[in-house]
């Protein structure tokens, strides 16, 4: 097992534990792209560069902009009913 | 529930499973030992197919039905949050709608201008290039999709709404979404037309790292980066409506 | 190969089609398109059993036959499988007719959506192959879903869908992890090539977790105790058509699943443990049964108490295949096809009452339906059919599962048990009909459940106008087909050979990866004896003591209905609680297996 | 040393779920889900490489006779990445509709349906 691959899941192990214990929505999205991050280079130590590039589009711009884009729209709800 | 019983029953419950993992994963064969038939599949692949990327002869043709199966999802997905979020549309529409907009459009701006409209035309190329040659080099119809979507959602949030209402953005997606996945189903079909059985791999493969090799595996891949880019686009046009156009109207 | 292929990818290309052609609405054209995909799989998967016969097809996609190991994906089709994926596209019409009457926006893209769940649980049904098992499952669920949630403008729909979705996703990531544990155990994902492997490593840790695993995802779509909680929550709330198909099939392809992987996938390794699995997988089904029954002689809410009929009946579903019989699971599977005719028609009852009465709580429809005399007949000859009524498919089926239950050391009393459970349950079906059709006895109690969801009493002598003819005719074929789908003429015998077939790992194995098997021992299975009626009898009376008891406004003592109250309570609509539910009979599970199948 | 990748993954699937049974908004609860699905992405993975196994793409200097990772899995964890973004996307317009018509977001707080 390389140090790469040894650093690489315990970069997304502890960036797993982050996500979920970020409890603001809004900072846990950006947790989670970093999240999203750790686990496509760990990909890439596992010699899976197919997967860790479909992880990097989906993890770090799909998923995220969904959240945030839903999370604008929950604070515009919000702010109406203000 | 109440939040402490729940939190009780969530410990011993994840103590639990926690401890099953553990059991088993000593009982898996040792990390670096893979038991399946890795090289096998490898020397299949190129030799029979002159795919040079065999992750993807694998996801296009070996287990091409897995993928059918995972298209038709993000198809059914896609379509399936559009027709979600457009239900209530024009519901709360009140005089303070305009104002609102602006502060609403400015702020989504906010978040999406950061990425710079000025990606937008490598972002395409990139993409296109990433679907072509999924068969040759890491990538494939999946990423290269998304990557085109997120060049597509650029143009459409970085302030040329108007420009991309006039095409009518989200029936342009929707179309591609669908026509993708219509695709894909069909060249499945053709492997029933052309050869023996459905998915069969039933174009000339050519030589190993040319362009147009690996028959049918890169034309699968293109129907997919197709319908990835229209459903993956279509699901964020239809959140950015939400917020820029305030679900109204 | 053609056939069984275009079975699945007929419906797949009209439904893509349909949602292509979505901007130009046309209805009509759409209805026509989705019936004749549906037809025409119909068709394809009644040519493709033909030619099965009393054998095994196995057919591999992209022409990629075994060489020496695995490296495609079969289709393997024997009697049951190809026989739930016909029954599959049978349920599908009703719900396609249906969708009409009950779907008003984007009615297009509905019918595709339908056409893709049809094709993903036809799939699901023949794939012969573990992930591509799961990819059709996850297919399945995701367009649940979005049909469950399709009637947005409701608020309760949303809330249904999104218990539903965040559960199953649970569910299927679970089945996803133990298909991982499986693959780093043997290098495999065909499961006939998968259960050789495991016939050599035996019961190990990984197996046995991989197998809890395995079964929590496909019994969360099974609605077993305890995960069984969003079924109330999205059956309560989805529109008429999609609920014909949720309830007539959708959940039992979880138990479905659990058999056909059990049966190819673990028996070798298991082979040594039949009791104790057997004890673990009935026991599931007696609690499930009797907890499903309870709740829905307490629930008032129409619909809601259907949920909970589905899930008893699921429990009574998951005792014949956990007795691992192949008259058990031949019993079951008559049963499962009666009982689904049944509930569909039910729910299209219900569905027209609550649609033109705007009501859906048994209080305040109390006698409304009285002038919907047809529907009423329909409804309380459905109810009585989920009662075990002579010469129903259900009586049949359910036959059978007597019988190997009376035929298994120590599951004697099993066949009482299950008169209880369908009489708590068609009780409650025939109370609420003899209410609401008829108007008999007190109205039901005030539910304070409901203060939000209740209906509102001053629209309460409002009628709308919904069609009732059409529905009525079509819930009347559904109730008939139960009925004559119990009068097929040698039909328990050839079910039995498919069964036998079905549980033949062997064989099996033998005819996807080549090899030889000695031949299955068919088992010979008696038409309904005398015992059969009695247990029939006893379940239709215990039915109109419970239907009487009810209507008559007589409640249970305090103390119970305490207890009853508290177990309802439970139901929160609380994903996070659901979800603790499932992880926590996922543990439950586990450590069963590792202290029972070692 | 030659388990901690499958530990690494039971702990994101547990750790995940924790978020999930305990999450007090809906998109917070959905983020959750994507860490306990993430779990099977590296389980597939770590039970598909080989030491010193080169990617699944062979190439002039990768001859098809070298030792390779497992090909397999890694297409079925592409597979499993598109499952996870499109459950994600119809959370979330189930939980944008739920806010629009519970005004919260708190899955706490949708108890409409119960018993």
């Amino acid at each position: 097992m390389t140090v790469l691959q040894v650093v690489a899941l315990a970069a997304v192990a502890a960036g797993g534990t982050l996500v979920v214990l970020v409890r603001d929505p809004v900072r846990q999205a950006l947790v989670a792209s970093m999240f999203g991050l750790a686990l496509a280079i760990l990909f890439f130590a596992f010699q899976a560069p197919d997967v860790a590039i479909s992880q990097i589009v989906v993890a770090t711009v799909a998923v995220p902009v969904m959240i945030l884009l839903a999370l604008t729209k929950l604070r515009d709800d919000e702010e109406r009913e203000r | 529930m109440r939040a402490r019983p729940r939190a009780v029953l969530a410990v011993l419950a994840l103590a639990g499973l926690a401890a099953l993992i553990a059991w088993a994963a000593g009982g898996l064969t040792p990390f670096g030992t893979p038991s399946g038939p890795a090289n096998g599949v490898v020397r299949t692949l190129v030799h029979e197919r002159h795919a040079a990327n065999t992750v993807n002869g694998v996801t296009y043709d070996l287990r091409g039905l897995d993928t059918l199966g995972e298209e038709l999802i993000l198809f059914v997905a896609a379509l399936g949050s559009a027709v979600l979020l457009r239900h209530g549309r024009g519901e709360q529409v009140d005089e303070r709608a305009d104002e609102e907009h602006e502060s609403a459009s400015a702020r989504t701006a906010d978040v999406l201008r950061a990425a710079g409209t000025a990606l937008v035309g490598p972002l395409v190329v990139l993409g296109v290039y990433v679907v072509v040659h999924g068969h040759l080099s890491p990538g494939g119809g999946f990423q290269g999709g998304v990557i085109l979507a997120a060049g597509l959602l650029l143009v459409y949030a970085a302030g040329q709404v108007v420009a991309l209402e006039r095409v009518e953005p989200t029936a342009l997606v929707e179309v591609a979404d669908a026509t993708g996945a219509l695709a894909y189903v069909l060249v499945a079909v053709g492997g029933l037309v052309f050869a023996a059985a459905a998915l069969e791999n039933f174009l000339p493969f050519g030589t190993t790292g040319n362009l147009l090799s690996a028959g049918t595996i890169p034309v699968l891949s293109v129907a997919v980066g197709v319908e990835v880019t229209g459903a993956v686009a279509l699901i964020l046009t239809e959140l950015l409506d939400q917020t820029l156009l305030r679900g109204g109207e | 190969m053609a056939p069984l292929a275009l079975s699945v990818l007929v419906p797949m290309i009209a439904g893509t089609a349909l949602a292509l052609t979505a901007s130009v609405e046309r209805r009509r054209a759409a209805v026509a398109a989705a019936i004749g995909a549906t037809l025409a799989s119909l068709a394809l998967l009644a040519l493709a059993l033909a030619r099965v016969g009393d054998g095994r097809t196995v057919v591999w996609w992209g022409d990629w036959p075994p060489r020496g190991r695995v490296v495609g994906i079969d289709f393997a089709v024997d009697g049951l499988g190809g026989g739930l994926a016909l029954f599959v596209t049978v349920l599908a019409l009703p719900a396609l007719l249906m969708a009409g009457y009950a779907i008003r926006a984007s009615a297009q893209l509905f019918y595709g959506a339908c056409l893709i769940f049809v094709a993903a649980m036809v799939g699901y049904c023949l794939t012969g192959d573990l992930f591509n098992l799961f990819v059709f499952f996850e297919l399945m669920s995701v367009t649940a879903y979005v049909l469950v949630g399709y009637e947005v403008r409701r608020r309760a729909p949303l809330e249904g869908a999104l218990t539903f979705a965040v559960t199953n996703s649970v569910g299927s990531i679970l089945l996803l992890f133990g298909i991982g544990l499986l693959y780093g155990k043997a290098g495999a994902l065909n499961m006939a090539q998968l259960g050789r492997a495991l016939g050599h490593v035996g019961p190990s840790g990984v197996v046995i977790v991989a197998f809890a695993f395995v079964c929590v995802g496909l019994l969360v779509k099974a609605a077993v105790v305890p995960f069984h909680f969003w079924t109330a929550d999205a059956y309560g709330v989805a529109p008429t058509p999609v609920l014909i198909l949720l309830a007539g099939v959708f959940s039992e392809l979880g138990l479905y699943g659990f058999a056909r992987v059990f049966w190819t996938v673990f028996e070798p390794a298991f082979a040594a443990h039949h009791d104790a699995v057997r004890a673990v997988f009935v026991s599931l089904g007696v609690l499930t049964g009797l907890l499903g029954a309870v709740l829905a002689l307490a629930q008032h809410h129409l619909k809601r108490m259907l949920a909970f009929v589905v899930v008893s009946q699921i429990g009574l579903f998951l005792i014949g295949i956990g007795l691992l019989s192949d008259d058990g699971l031949a019993g079951t599977a008559i049963f499962l096809v009666g009982d689904g005719l049944a509930k569909a028609a039910l729910f299209i009852c219900v569905g027209v009452v609550q649609h033109r009465y705007d009501g859906i709580e048994e209080r305040t429809l109390h006698g409304r339906a009285r002038a919907l005399r047809p529907l009423g007949a329909v409804y309380l000859v459905a109810a009585l059919t989920v009662a075990d009524l002579p010469p129903f498919g259900t009586f049949l089926g359910k036959a059978l599962v007597e019988d190997a239950a009376l035929g298994a050391p120590g599951w004697a009393w099993l066949p009482a048990v299950m008169a209880l459970i369908s009489a708590l349950a068609a009780g409650a079906l025939l109370r609420a009909g003899l209410r609401v059709f008829r108007g008999v006895g007190e109205p039901a109690p005030r539910d304070a459940r409901f203060a939000s969801g209740a209906d509102d009493e001053q629209r309460a002598d409002e009628e709308e106008d919904v069609a009732v003819g059409v529905p009525t005719a079509i819930a009347a074929v559904l109730v008939l087909g139960a009925l004559l789908w119990g009068l097929v003429p040698g039909l328990a015998q050839s079910v039995a050979d498919a069964a036998a077939r079905f549980t033949d790992t062997a064989g099996y194995a033998a005819a996807v990866l080549g090899g030889s098997a000695p031949a299955a021992v068919v088992p010979h299975v008696r038409d309904p004896g005398s015992t059969a009626y009695l247990y029939a009898a006893a379940t239709l009376a215990g039915t109109a003591v419970v239907a009487w008891l009810g209507v008559a406004g007589r409640s249970l003592p305090r103390a119970a209905m305490r207890a009853i109250d508290a177990v309802r309570a439970l139901h929160s609509g609380r994903p996070g609680d659901y979800v603790a539910w499932t992880a926590g009979g996922a543990a439950v599970l586990g450590a069963l297996f590792a202290l029972t199948l070692r | 040393m030659t388990v901690l990748p499958y530990l690494v993954a039971g702990w994101l699937l547990v750790v995940g779920l924790w978020g999930a049974i305990t999450s007090r908004h809906l998109v917070h609860q959905v983020v959750c889900l994507t860490v306990v699905q993430s779990s099977t992405y590296v389980l597939l993975l770590a039970v598909g490489y080989r030491s010193g196994g080169y990617a699944p793409i062979v190439s002039s200097s990768v001859p098809p006779s070298s030792p390779f990772v497992d090909p397999i899995v890694q297409a079925l964890a592409l597979t499993d990445v598109v499952v996870e973004a499109t459950v994600v996307a119809v959370l979330l317009a189930l939980t944008v509709q739920a806010h629009k018509r519970f005004g919260t977001a708190d899955p706490d707080r949708l108890g409409e349906l119960s018993g």
